[in-house]
């Protein structure tokens, strides 16, 4: 029977939402759309759970000396969060939760090509995550989110088996969803949905699950011959052994520098498709933002070795690295460039999605300038292991990736769950978000560059008033994420539903009810042309078709 | 590809597709890009091999020459028929000869309980050889004892790879004696049996660097 | 070997190719046991050199690579180039150590 | 100026190019924040819904031009950013012997450091200003960095290896010395002192320094109360290398390859003699791995070492 016949139990059509209330049909739930939001509760967990670590070491820092916890505690809570926030929260935010929910419906398609597969990720990240809260409960683990050894193997007495566990599992759930992606991209295309009419977005999620397939095995190697060298004795690592402690740091970084490209691309997806949806434009050349990812996503794997400037690499191969991660910064340059002219001769709008992916972009920008002066030697064997590269990595990931998570968030809100949410206090929280995130991370360059080492419980006090700015910041910025917990939660209830389409988006997802079906579409569309047909040749100032003035204000049932 | 329960026959198509041949592209494609992340978590350990190898080179050549290159000549030898008689049931199932694929699915997992069963009687001589790395490792070299290392990290993984083929095929075995026109269409067949060529592929770069090394010259 | 049985139709029985190869392999696997004697068997070159003509062996026929489609040659060959990648640059690092 | 304090001090020349350095990106990174600044915001201002401003199509000419102009702009911008400052890396030239050495030994969480003349301090380096000097260093347990801001040097410290750090301080006074590589809980206390001082001043606390007989010499006692001379002295009759100008020279090794003589070496023929085995001597000498400290391990090397000195003065 066609689902648009369907009645959910109050006479309303079916929607995904409606189609089981129980919590069986929510945990067995093969249906991308549920296992999204199964993704969606479980990654915000985690998101406070590494949020409320660091606001212990942000208090901490206030200070210079090491009075609020003790040395060890210390280092178990930034471990706790540098672990957390990347492998549980940053790698997989945007692929998993919009890009499973949004890919299948943007290409046309019910459903992934791997129903099964995607649910069993799910189980496979949740059980990584039981792994990293055991190894929390049971005492923490002190060996930083980068497991160097010989500390990690030889020196450690902490939970680092757990820890390494837990990464070991969610691993392979990004494996599971990135070959997921890649099959669907491939074959479950509507007719007329070619390679060259796929909206960004799905070439980030294309980009990102070959980043996923091919780095996370490589993590998952460094990280089992960790295991095996601390529970089975073998000495893999031991200096004393004949082994030596860069080979794990190249295994490690093989993998993590690859993880900051898979934590970034899906996030220029999403800006890609609200930049033209509120700019009233066509993306300015897709063509070369298409060549962009799968540049950033390829020479992402060329570059590991700015990491380890310092570490006793040969010099030859500084300058190898060092070229390289100059080159591998120039697509991101060229993706900037053309999200501002896409701008060009548009009608903007500012909704809150077009608030936070101007302050991705902004954010980015500076994050991607600082990276160059990272991939510079005598500028990164200053600047590296000091607050200049946390200041980095957090403009790039939590001014970049988290900026595009709230944009997206705001963007398909309406079609992941038939409502509307509170404009006014959606664009408060982004600008207070944008400025709370300035002002914590901003200080930790200038301190950086002064000398200011990393994962320092307690620190020389000339480098106090930054730390006291930085942390004031970090309360700022707790509240800015506080606050769309609270009015979303209240938005999913209260606020007035949200028709087909509120921001007059194109796309094959916004073709469907909000929320969508079971089954997205009750006839497979067809498209016959590219993604951003936005900007009708000579139209006026007032862009949008008379009727939707009213239809997006007026809360239709 | 969970069988459905006992008494309605499991069907090959499975929800969003309609056609099958479509799925049955779809799984070999998955098939590969898995393969290919089996690759990159094998290479990874053989990057790490070969570079602590550039480091000890005395070291790994006195390990090697420990390792009995009989058992291990003896598993690639079997690993690489159970490799064809693998295939042979790949191509014999959509050929609609039943029969004649149940015959080699059988055969694969007899070899590779054969492989396991070596691998565990090389596993215990190397044990009472005091071969593990550890207090009372035999070899003084330098590296000697990382080698072995490499040795129990790498194999292991291979035979847990193993295991979980033996069971893969066992399980197309169980379900393809009961609902043949199953066994014939099914895509697991096909995928199945990519993964065990895999896992031969896997042993034979293993058998090169682990047992050769130590050889005459 | 009781194994073969002729139940080709038409074109070349379907088990004749991989019977070939499975010699092939056979051979090789000898060729490299002796000339690990006979050269020493610490020289990579020609170690690795017999396992990747085996590996290829393996992908073409056993796994079928020649029948299916682009997609999966590329991908084979995608897993070697990244592994070539990072042999590459990890070596860049070791073999230019002073 | 408020510039002026929150920029570290820099007490080199190298210090002073890698500031050029960073202000030169800095410059270059102002300007391209300013121009996207100021073309969004006219673009934002400009083109907002509803504005009178000029709309229609994007020349279409215009976009693929733009396009590869700023690709490649930006591309020669970067590989030049690139080859200035691997230029400079070039430029260090290598260490010359005349360096003035510093052994340097991390350990969890302090800094150990002996002076040439074998004065031993903690958590304090004393060098003088205007010589090169050239800090060895090696850890004994986990991965140390030292790190010297004002000299703008870091440098992680790895077990079972030296690694050197050489500068030439070109101003007087007391800089931080930290540790930036995370080795565990009392990893924020690794701090210590880098204290230049002028020629003289340094030499009067050379002086003023306890028990500081020469670390070469010290070398030589080990050497003999260790029994070494026994088998590698002149007058030995067991055959083993003879070690006098070992250091620098390249050894023809039992299973055919070649290595250069360097500290590594040395140390790990101390520690691991069955490693590398000279071409044509037996592997009979026992491993010292037990019995020596780093220290001591450090000064057997610089004593080998004065040996090839002295050689070539006779």
């Amino acid at each position: 029977m066609s689902q648009a016949a369907a009645q959910a139990a109050d006479g309303r059509p079916l929607t995904y939402l409606s189609n089981g209330f129980t919590l069986r049909s929510w945990l067995t739930s093969t249906d991308h759309k549920r296992i999204a939001i199964l993704y969606a509760v479980s990654i915000t967990a985690f998101f406070f759970l590494g949020g409320i670590a660091i606001g212990i070491v942000r208090l901490e820092l206030v200070t210079p000396t090491q009075d609020l916890v003790s040395a060890d505690t210390y280092n178990r809570l930034f471990t706790l969060h540098g672990i957390v926030m990347v492998w549980f929260f940053l790698v997989p935010s945007i692929p998993t939760t919009f890009g499973n929910f949004l890919l299948p419906m943007m290409i046309g398609a019910k459903d992934l090509a791997m129903p099964r597969l995607n649910l069993f990720s799910w189980y496979l990240y949740v059980a990584g995550g039981l792994f990293t809260v055991y190894a929390l409960i049971a005492g923490g683990v002190d060996t930083g989110w980068t497991f160097y050894t010989p500390f990690s193997t030889m020196f450690s007495n902490s939970h680092v088996l757990a820890a390494a566990m837990g990464v070991f599992v969610v691993g392979f759930s990004s494996v599971a969803t990135g070959i997921n992606f890649i099959v669907t991209t491939h074959m479950m295309r509507t007719r007329g949905m070619t390679w060259m009419r796929l909206p960004l977005f799905v070439w980030a999620m294309y980009a990102t699950s070959f980043v996923m397939v091919l780095a996370t095995p490589v993590l998952s190697v460094a990280l089992l011959l960790v295991m095996a060298e601390r529970w089975l004795g073998v000495p893999i690592f031991n200096p004393t052994h004949g082994g030596d402690p860069l080979l794990f740091q190249h295994l490690f970084w093989f993998y993590s520098h690859p993880a900051v490209y898979i934590m970034i691309l899906p996030a220029m997806g999403v800006v890609s498709e609200i930049f033209p949806c509120f700019a009233r434009r066509r993306i300015f050349g897709y063509q070369f933002m298409v060549y962009a990812m799968v540049a950033i996503a390829v020479i992402g794997f060329f570059v590991w070795g700015h990491h380890m400037f310092v570490s006793g690499q040969s010099g030859y191969a500084n300058l190898v690295f060092s070229f390289l991660s100059f080159v591998v910064a120039v697509p991101s340059a060229i993706k900037v460039f053309n999200w501002t002219a896409t701008l060009y001769r548009g009608q903007i709008t500012f909704e809150a999605p077009m608030f936070y992916a101007i302050g991705f972009v902004g954010l980015f920008t500076i994050g991607g300038l600082t990276g160059l002066f990272l991939a510079t030697v005598p500028i990164d064997i200053q600047a590296t292991d000091t607050y200049f590269v946390v200041a980095h990595f957090h403009y790039i990931m939590v001014g970049g990736s988290v900026s595009a998570l709230f944009a997206a968030i705001h963007f398909w809100w309406p079609k992941m769950t038939g409502r509307m949410y509170p404009e006014i206090w959606a664009r408060f929280a982004a600008i207070l978000m944008f400025f709370g995130f300035n002002f914590t991370f901003f200080p930790q360059f200038i301190m950086g560059w002064m000398g200011m080492p990393r994962r320092y419980g307690s620190y020389p006090p000339e480098f106090q008033i930054y730390h006291v700015l930085s942390s004031a910041g970090a309360l700022v910025l707790a509240a800015a994420y506080l606050l769309p917990l609270g009015y979303l939660t209240w938005a999913y209830f209260r606020a007035p539903r949200a028709p087909r389409n509120p921001w007059h988006a194109t796309g094959l997802e916004w073709t469907t009810p909000s929320p969508p079906p079971p089954l997205n579409f009750d006839a497979p569309p067809v498209v016959n042309e590219g993604p951003y047909h936005y900007h009708p040749a000579e139209v006026g100032p007032e862009a949008r078709p008379e009727g939707a003035e009213d239809e997006q204000r007026a809360s239709s049932a | 590809m969970t069988a459905s329960t006992a008494s309605s026959p499991p069907v090959a198509l499975h929800e969003p597709w309609e056609d099958l041949s479509r799925q049955r592209q779809a799984a070999t494609m998955g098939m590969w890009i898995f393969l290919l992340s089996e690759m990159l978590l094998f290479g990874g350990l053989f990057a790490a091999y070969t570079v602590c190898r550039s480091l000890n080179p005395m070291g790994f050549r006195a390990g090697s020459h420990e390792a009995d290159l009989v058992y291990g000549t003896i598993n690639t030898v079997l690993l690489i028929t159970s490799s064809l008689t693998m295939t042979l049931a790949v191509r014999a199932a959509p050929a609609r000869l039943h029969k004649v694929a149940l015959g080699f699915l059988a055969a694969t997992v007899a070899l590779g309980l054969a492989f396991l069963a070596v691998k565990g009687m090389e596993y215990h001589e190397d044990l009472t050889k005091s071969l593990f790395p550890g207090p009372g490792f035999k070899l003084p070299q330098q590296g000697a004892e990382q080698f072995f290392s490499f040795y129990w990290v790498m194999t292991g993984l291979h035979m847990l790879h193993m295991t979980a083929g033996v069971i893969a095929v066992s399980r197309l075995i169980v379900v393809g004696r009961r609902y043949p026109e199953w066994l014939e269409t099914s895509p697991a067949v096909e995928a199945t049996g990519l993964y065990w060529s895999l896992v031969d592929v896997i042993w034979m770069i293993l058998y090169v660097l682990i047992y050769l090394p130590g050889r005459g010259g | 070997m009781s194994r073969k049985r002729d139940k080709g139709d038409g074109h070349s029985p379907f088990w004749r190719g991989p019977l070939l190869a499975w010699g092939a392999l056979l051979l090789l696997l000898a060729v490299n046991v002796a000339l690990a004697y006979l050269l020493g068997g610490d020289n990579p070159l020609i170690g690795v050199g017999i396992a990747v003509a085996m590996v290829l062996v393996v992908a073409i026929i056993f796994m079928d690579l020649r029948r299916s489609g682009p997609i999966n040659r590329s991908l084979a060959g995608a897993g070697l180039v990244w592994l070539g990648i990072m042999f590459a640059l990890m070596f860049a690092d070791y073999l230019t150590r002073s | 100026m408020i510039l002026a304090n929150i920029l570290p001090p820099g007490a080199s020349l190298y210090a002073h190019n890698v500031d050029v350095i960073y202000y030169t990106l800095m410059g270059v990174s102002v300007l391209i924040c300013l121009l996207l600044l100021i073309v969004g915001g006219v673009f934002i201002v400009r083109y907002r819904r509803g504005s009178p401003a000029k709309r229609g199509p994007m020349p279409e000419l215009l976009s693929r031009e733009i396009e590869i102009g700023w690709t490649v702009a930006t591309f020669f911008a970067f590989i030049f950013l690139f080859f200035w400052a691997a230029a400079m890396l070039v430029s260090s030239g290598p260490a010359q012997k005349g360096d003035l050495e510093i052994h340097v030994v991390a350990k969890q969480w302090m800094w150990k450091a002996e002076q040439p003349n074998g004065a031993r301090e903690i958590n304090e380096i004393h060098v003088p200003v205007d010589t090169p000097v050239r800090l060895v260093m090696t850890s004994q347990d986990v991965i140390h960095s030292l790190f010297l801001p004002a000299l703008r040097l870091k440098q992680d410290v790895l077990p079972q290896r030296y690694v050197d750090m050489r500068f030439t301080a070109d101003r007087t006074g007391t800089f931080p010395l930290l540790c930036a590589e995370y080795c565990g809980t009392e990893h924020s206390h690794m701090t210590g002192k880098l204290v230049i001082m002028t020629k003289q001043a340094y030499q009067k606390w050379l002086e003023a320094q306890p028990g500081s007989a020469d670390v070469a010499g010290m070398g030589r006692k080990l050497f003999t109360s260790l029994g070494c001379s026994g088998c590698h002295g002149r007058a030995a009759h067991v055959r083993a290398p003879d070690l006098e100008g070992v250091y620098g020279r390249s050894v023809q090794l039992a299973d055919g390859r070649t290595v250069q003589a360097d500290k590594d070496y040395l140390r790990d023929s101390i520690l691991e003699p069955r490693k590398d085995i000279v071409a044509g001597y037996e592997p009979i000498m026992p491993s010292y791995k037990n019995t020596l400290s780093d220290s001591d391990v450090l000064r057997l090397v610089a004593y080998l070492k004065s040996l090839a000195s002295k050689e070539k003065d006779q």
